[in-house]
């Protein structure tokens, strides 16, 4: 197969979820995936924040951390939505753009990088979800989960549509296909591919605004009964987790649905105890069960 | 002078429209018929400009309007061939040019006239002070 | 050679007399002088008696523009025994006269002119024109209303036609319809007198389940290949339906958009001509039964697919249009069963289907309390490349709303919608009633459909744009105005017609205000919507054009063709066709032995051929290379030609 | 003549009153927004303008008049750029795109909300949006991690020329509310 992935971590993960690096590493490695760590890369950076001040910078940033996995000699694997939209999308626009390659590296050469922009962008849930895939995956699992959950896809996996190409963002099903391959009984909900209310620094700077959003985004959870929500993305799984506690202060709501991402299940069903749930800020004393492998 | 090779439906109708109309314009632009844009090549541009013509140009029906549907799209193609040549070989693109004209707007012509004169004038200006 | 003054006209901006004293001094010129108005009656007696006393055998003429008097000395040079084309019109009124300032220039510029003029003339070649006799038949391809139309249209003015139809019954969408704006009537009543008076005109022969599968020859006389698939039914069939009761297959029904059953062996719909069945071998299960219950033994599986040539003057291609296909727009969720298009609606509401023309929700049955219309599905939409209105949805979404309405007063029936587009007499009445029925108009387009999960409802996302407001409306069914599209095969038909095609898909017409319902190809005219999309009002109007086009072609039963074709040198020829790429009308061939060859009738003598042709091959007359090449020197050169003759 | 007696004046379309810096930065980004059709469909694609002032639609109105108060209001920050809009758009406009593209001419113009000038100063300070912490080195160190990752955050001398060379934020002139 494919001789490796250059380890994108980014901000959230290492610096908030670290059970989710930790997760995705015994994934890579049970998977027999070589990891090659990016020495010096930095934030992604995020598309909402810094792509709205200034774009040619934030190109540049991000061309940086594609020569720190071009200099690798592997294509990059994000774990994050956020990450995946940057990255994709300016490695992307640097491939078809030689005008413009030119003028990043210039900068970028400043910084002692340069950027080729041949290689490939990818997110562990396409490595999963495709690559491997629901049945490929039977293998590599030593169980399975009994759980209903509500599946989140975020935005900037799936969208824009003409670049990405994975899945349909009207009716994406790679998602449903894996996690159901986990035992996993996907369920249908009001607002399934709504954004949680984060991006665009939305977050950031208009807290109250975007916790109206997940509120939305929750109630269409909390109505079809979920046990858990599954995610792609850390910076949806911070909005998931965190915010529910500020939502339960806030609204009076009563939200207590655990947030996974799709490497800690992963890991889960591959034989790994401890996915980090403990860390986490809502329903810390959550406990995956196990149903009898099929 | 300026050969003008104009089109028989309506780069001759501008024409015929700006006298009409009474507007003037530059005595050295000379109009030479062709039923369509299309009916001009390489070698009716380079023996005008070989018999002492300071610039070519050819007119035709706006795009998408040509009566035989796309001559002066396929003429523009080898106007812009052209012009890359000349400009190979050292010489001024600006020796040819394609323009489109209106039968009922007798201005259009005379503003693409207006454009031959100035590239033309501006081009033998070059030329003398290259020399 | 003469000059004219036209008055003052340019006798007031140039020296006439210099100019004609100059011309005199050409080469080749044996006669010139100047006249006061040339095209006077003197005028054109002074250019005749020049031509006799002097036997001249070219003339020039420096006056006004050729669309104004090259018919007039053409005429008068014919009266004395010449080709008209050996006279040579100079325009020295619009072209130097009217638009020059100074006076010696003009003088120049017209001398210029006079100088080419005269060195064309020396070259000008005789043009002949050809009578091509013409065959009186037309074929008309695509039997819906518009091929119905143009059809029965020169059929009654004695020209035979033959219909050639691709479907077991003819009709087209007409037929489908339930009812028709502006007036709401039924279009079976308004179309029958028409289907029947085509299906029993003597002169006009249908071919039904057929398709043209070969094209030949040019305008006056195409030779047409039909085929036409097996339908394993005699005509004798008395259309008794015994073998329909029999049949054991069933399935749903195309022409009902799925709301209606058929047998493998059956009648689209009971009114359908010609009213013999038709058995669908690929549904048929060969048991046998229609064959033995079938009183006259109409019934017979051996028969074969069959080929048949055709001989017709002009073609009409009438091929109508599709309804575009939702699903490519994700976000409607057009699998889903309680969303259908604005076409499947007109089958609900047919009392033959399977709801009785009852307005049901397809999942479950249930009377719908509350349906979205939504307008511009796949028209008006850059991401899947239909930039187009189709200009008839908003028209049939206020007649359906209405339907809806008045079938259901207590549903809430909602039109989300960009624009309202209702332009011309009837229309815009039409949505003024519909705002009083009490349909719900929203100004915006929806962005999405969203199933519920839990129970059989929609929910439209969309936003009221005249308050602003993001609004989600509750919705029982959603029926989706999709556009009119062109048909999916035209791509082959047209490329055997040797038809160009607009980006859309359609047919391009030769012009669009000029000839709409001419096609790029001399002798085939265009019918309805096939020309992008319209009403029925227009459709059956293009097809009595299309039909009249057709018949101007065929009534004196002889083309005259003005022989100033392109014509090639073989011996120039290097087989390369380049020429052939860029002629539009596809006039050019190849001969047996690999060179260019013009077909005279379909070319329309613009020379494009000619500047593309890399050896200078293939020429048009009077406009031959070497002939642009004296005017040209003409022009610039004028001065040195004085006197070089003699 | 002064219109200050209305509290709520109509706007008056006057020459030269456009903001042509606006629909110049669409331009260079190959928007042409005078294409949109005001259909709305961005409007009711968007979670956002459920919850907040935004309404697309409206935003890509004011930008095609250049009116200028599109880069003043909060509107253009309270996108997600979630996209929906962006891949639903009938006349093709990349809408999220032109916002960024309108957020990114009010930030040269100094509106720049002030917990966005922080995550600025953060990113110049530790290489990342969010910073790691005492709390989670520790988590790192009991799932097995290093403490540190060997991202930006262990490379300080790279921060500091990251930090000099990208990102340098106008000065807070009209600081977003
Ligand atoms: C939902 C809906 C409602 C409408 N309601 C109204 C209304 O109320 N009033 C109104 O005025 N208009 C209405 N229209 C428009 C109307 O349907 C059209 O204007 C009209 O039917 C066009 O007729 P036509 O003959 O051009 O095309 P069609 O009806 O499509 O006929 C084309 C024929 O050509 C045949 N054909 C196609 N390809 C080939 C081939 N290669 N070889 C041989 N045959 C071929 C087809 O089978 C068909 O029979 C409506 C349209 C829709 C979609
Ligand atoms: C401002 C404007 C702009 C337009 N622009 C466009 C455009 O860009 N593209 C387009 O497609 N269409 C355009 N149109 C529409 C276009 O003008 C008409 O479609 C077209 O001219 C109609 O032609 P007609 O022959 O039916 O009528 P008319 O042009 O009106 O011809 C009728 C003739 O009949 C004569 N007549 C009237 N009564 C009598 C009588 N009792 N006895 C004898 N003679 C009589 C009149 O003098 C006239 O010459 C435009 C219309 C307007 C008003
Ligand atoms: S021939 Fe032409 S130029 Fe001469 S008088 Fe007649 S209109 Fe005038
Ligand atoms: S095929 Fe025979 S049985 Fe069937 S309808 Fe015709 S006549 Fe009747
Ligand atoms: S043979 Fe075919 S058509 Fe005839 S009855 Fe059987 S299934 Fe029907
Ligand atoms: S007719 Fe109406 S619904 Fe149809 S494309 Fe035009 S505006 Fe849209
Ligand atoms: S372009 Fe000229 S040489 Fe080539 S095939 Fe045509 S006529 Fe012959
Ligand atoms: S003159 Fe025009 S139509 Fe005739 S053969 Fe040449 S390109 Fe074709
Ligand atoms: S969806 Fe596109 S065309 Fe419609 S209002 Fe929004 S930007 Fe304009
Ligand atoms: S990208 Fe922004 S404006 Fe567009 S729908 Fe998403 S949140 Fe709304």
């Amino acid at each position: 197969m494919n001789t490796g992935y250059s380890f994108f971590l980014g901000c959230i993960m290492p610096n908030r979820y670290p059970a989710i690096e930790s997760a995705t590493r015994f994934v890579l490695e049970r998977l027999g995936i070589n990891v090659q760590e990016m020495e010096r890369a930095g934030c992604c950076p995020a598309p909402g924040v810094f792509r709205s001040f200034n774009k040619p910078d934030w190109m540049v940033a991000a061309a940086r951390n594609i020569a720190i996995a071009e200099a690798n000699g592997s294509p990059l694997l994000t774990v994050c939505n956020g990450c995946f939209g940057t990255l994709f999308d300016v490695n992307h626009a640097l491939k078809h753009d030689e005008e413009l390659r030119k003028k990043v590296n210039e900068k970028l050469e400043k910084l002692g990088y340069h950027v080729k922009a041949d290689g490939e962008v990818r997110h562990i849930a396409q490595v999963l979800g495709f690559d491997i895939g629901p049945s490929g995956i039977q293998q590599y699992l030593k169980r399975k989960v009994k759980l209903k959950a509500a599946i989140h896809y975020g935005c900037h996996f799936l969208r824009p549509f003409h670049l990405k190409q994975i899945d349909d963002p009207e009716d994406p099903r790679i998602l449903e296909d894996y996690f159901e391959a986990l035992g996993v009984e996907s369920l249908n909900y009001r607002g399934r591919l709504l954004c949680c209310g984060a991006g665009g620094g939305v977050k950031g700077a208009h807290a109250e605004e975007s916790m109206k959003m997940l509120l939305e985004k929750m109630e269409g959870i909390a109505e079809s009964g979920a046990e858990a929500i599954l995610d792609i993305c850390p910076f949806c799984h911070l909005q998931f987790d965190g915010g529910q506690k500020i939502l339960n202060e806030k609204y009076g709501t009563d939200f207590h649905i655990p947030v996974i991402h799709i490497s800690q299940l992963t890991a889960f069903c591959m034989g790994e105890n401890e996915i980090g749930m403990k860390y986490q800020v809502i329903a810390p004393e959550f406990r995956l069960e196990v149903r009898n492998p099929d | 002078m300026i050969i003008a090779f104009a089109c028989e439906n309506c780069a001759q109708g501008s024409a015929n429209t700006a006298g009409v109309l009474r507007m003037k314009y530059d005595h050295r632009i000379k109009i030479v018929r062709v039923p369509c844009a299309g009916r001009v090549g390489p070698r009716q541009i380079i023996e005008a400009l070989n018999n002492g013509a300071d610039s070519v140009a050819i007119i035709g029906c706006c795009f998408g309007a040509c009566h035989y549907n796309d001559g002066n799209l396929i003429t523009l193609r080898r106007v812009k061939a052209m012009k890359r040549m000349f400009e190979e070989l050292g010489f001024d693109p600006d020796m040819v040019n394609m323009y489109t004209a209106r039968a009922a707007e007798g201005d259009t012509i005379v503003g693409d006239f207006e454009d031959m004169s100035a590239k033309t004038d501006a081009m033998l200006s070059k030329e003398v002070s290259n020399e | 050679m003469f000059v004219c003054h036209c008055g003052e006209n340019i006798a007031g901006k140039l020296d006439v007399e210099e100019v004609a004293e100059f011309a005199a001094g050409l080469p080749n010129v044996e006669f010139s002088t100047d006249n006061l108005f040339m095209c006077s009656k003197q005028g054109v007696e002074l250019l005749k008696e020049a031509v006799r006393r002097h036997k001249l055998n070219r003339t020039v003429v420096a006056s006004c523009s050729v669309e104004q008097h090259w018919p007039t000395f053409a005429r008068a040079v014919e009266e004395m025994g010449l080709n008209p084309h050996m006279h040579e019109q100079v325009n020295i009124r619009e072209w130097v006269s009217w638009v020059t300032n100074d006076w010696d220039n003009a003088t120049e510029k017209a001398k210029s002119a006079v100088a080419a003029g005269v060195k064309m003339a020396a070259l000008k070649e005789p043009i002949e024109t050809q009578k091509l006799d013409v065959v009186k038949k037309v074929m008309v391809i695509g039997a819906g209303v518009a091929g119905l139309r143009a059809a029965m249209d020169l059929a009654e003015l004695g020209i035979p036609v033959v219909l050639v139809e691709k479907e077991p019954s003819i009709g087209g969408h007409m037929t489908m319809l339930n009812k028709t704006f502006p007036t709401d009537e039924c279009p079976m009543c308004t179309l029958s007198p028409l289907l029947n008076g085509v299906a029993n005109h003597p002169d006009i022969e249908i071919l039904t389940l057929s398709e043209v599968s070969k094209v030949e020859g040019s305008v006056g006389n195409f030779v047409v290949e039909v085929t036409t698939k097996p339908r394993y039914v005699h005509d004798n069939c008395t259309s008794c339906g015994r073998c329909s009761e029999v049949c054991p297959v069933e399935f749903p029904n195309e022409w009902d958009m799925g709301f209606g059953m058929r047998k493998a062996i059956y009648k689209p719909y009971p009114q359908a001509i010609p009213s013999t069945f038709t058995r669908d071998k690929k549904h048929c299960i060969e048991c046998g039964l229609c064959e033995i219950v079938c009183p006259v033994q109409a019934v017979d599986f051996s028969m074969k697919k069959e080929k048949r040539e055709f001989n017709v003057g002009a073609i009409v291609v009438a091929t109508g249009y599709e309804q575009y296909d939702p699903v490519e727009i994700t976000a409607y969720h057009y699998d889903h069963p309680n969303i259908i298009t604005q076409l499947e609606l007109e089958r609900m509401l047919a009392p033959t289907t399977l709801t009785k023309g009852k307005i049901l929700r397809p999942s479950d049955g249930k009377v719908p309390e509350s349906v979205v219309i939504i307008q511009c599905v796949g028209s008006r939409n850059d991401q899947v490349g239909n930039a187009y209105c189709t200009g008839v949805c908003c028209m049939y979404a206020l007649k359906n709303a209405g339907i809806i309405k008045e079938h259901l007063p207590n549903t809430d029936v909602y039109i989300c919608y960009i624009d309202i587009r209702a332009p011309g007499l009837y229309y815009e009445e039409y949505y003024k009633k519909a705002q009083e029925k009490g349909i719900i108009f929203i100004r915006g387009r929806p962005s999405n459909i969203e199933p519920d999960p839990y129970e059989e409802k929609l929910t439209v996302f969309v936003e009221d744009t005249f308050t602003g407001e993001p609004v989600e409306i509750e919705a029982d069914m959603v029926i989706l105005s999709a556009g009119m599209i062109a048909p999916k095969g035209f791509g082959k038909l047209g490329g055997k017609l040797g038809l160009l095609r607009a980006k859309e898909g359609f047919a391009k017409e030769y012009h669009i205000k000029m000839g709409p319902m001419r096609s790029s190809r001399e002798g085939v005219l265009l019918a309805g919507t096939i020309q992008g999309p319209r009403d029925i009002t227009k459709t059956v109007a293009h097809a009595g054009a299309a039909a009249s086009a057709a018949a101007q072609i065929l009534v004196k039963g002889f083309l005259e063709k003005r022989l100033d074709t392109a014509i090639v040198d073989k011996d120039l020829c290097i087989k390369c066709l380049a020429c052939s790429t860029v002629c539009n009308p596809g006039a050019i061939d190849v001969d047996v032995d690999g060179y260019a060859f013009v077909n005279d009738t379909a070319c329309k003598s613009c020379g494009t051929c000619a500047g593309a042709c890399p050896t200078g091959a293939i020429q048009i007359r009077n406009f031959r290379d070497a002939q642009l090449k004296e005017e040209v020197i003409g022009l610039l050169e004028y001065n040195r030609l004085v006197g070089a003759a003699q | 003549m002064s219109s200050s007696s209305f509290p709520n004046p109509v706007r008056v379309l006057r020459r030269g009153e456009r903001d042509e810096e606006i629909i110049k930065a669409l331009k260079n980004e190959g928007f042409d927004i005078n294409a949109c059709m005001q259909c709305g469909t961005c409007t009711a694609s968007c979670l956002s303008g459920r919850w907040t002032a935004l309404t697309v639609r409206k935003v890509m109105r004011k930008a095609a008049l250049g009116d200028s108060s599109v880069l003043e209001s909060s509107d253009i920050w309270m996108c997600t750029t979630c996209y929906n809009c962006y891949d639903r758009c009938p006349r093709d406009l990349k809408v999220t795109d032109a916002i960024i593209v309108l957020r990114n001419l009010a930030s040269a113009r100094g509106f720049i909300h002030k917990n966005h000038r922080k995550v600025v100063q953060i990113l110049a300070k530790t290489g990342h949006a969010v910073p790691i912490n005492d709390k989670i080195q520790q988590v790192r160190k009991e799932l097995g991690l290093p403490k540190i990752p060997p991202t930006l955050a262990k490379y300080p001398e790279e921060r500091e020329l990251l930090a000099k060379t990208l990102f340098q934020l106008a000065p807070e002139e009209g600081d977003e509310q």
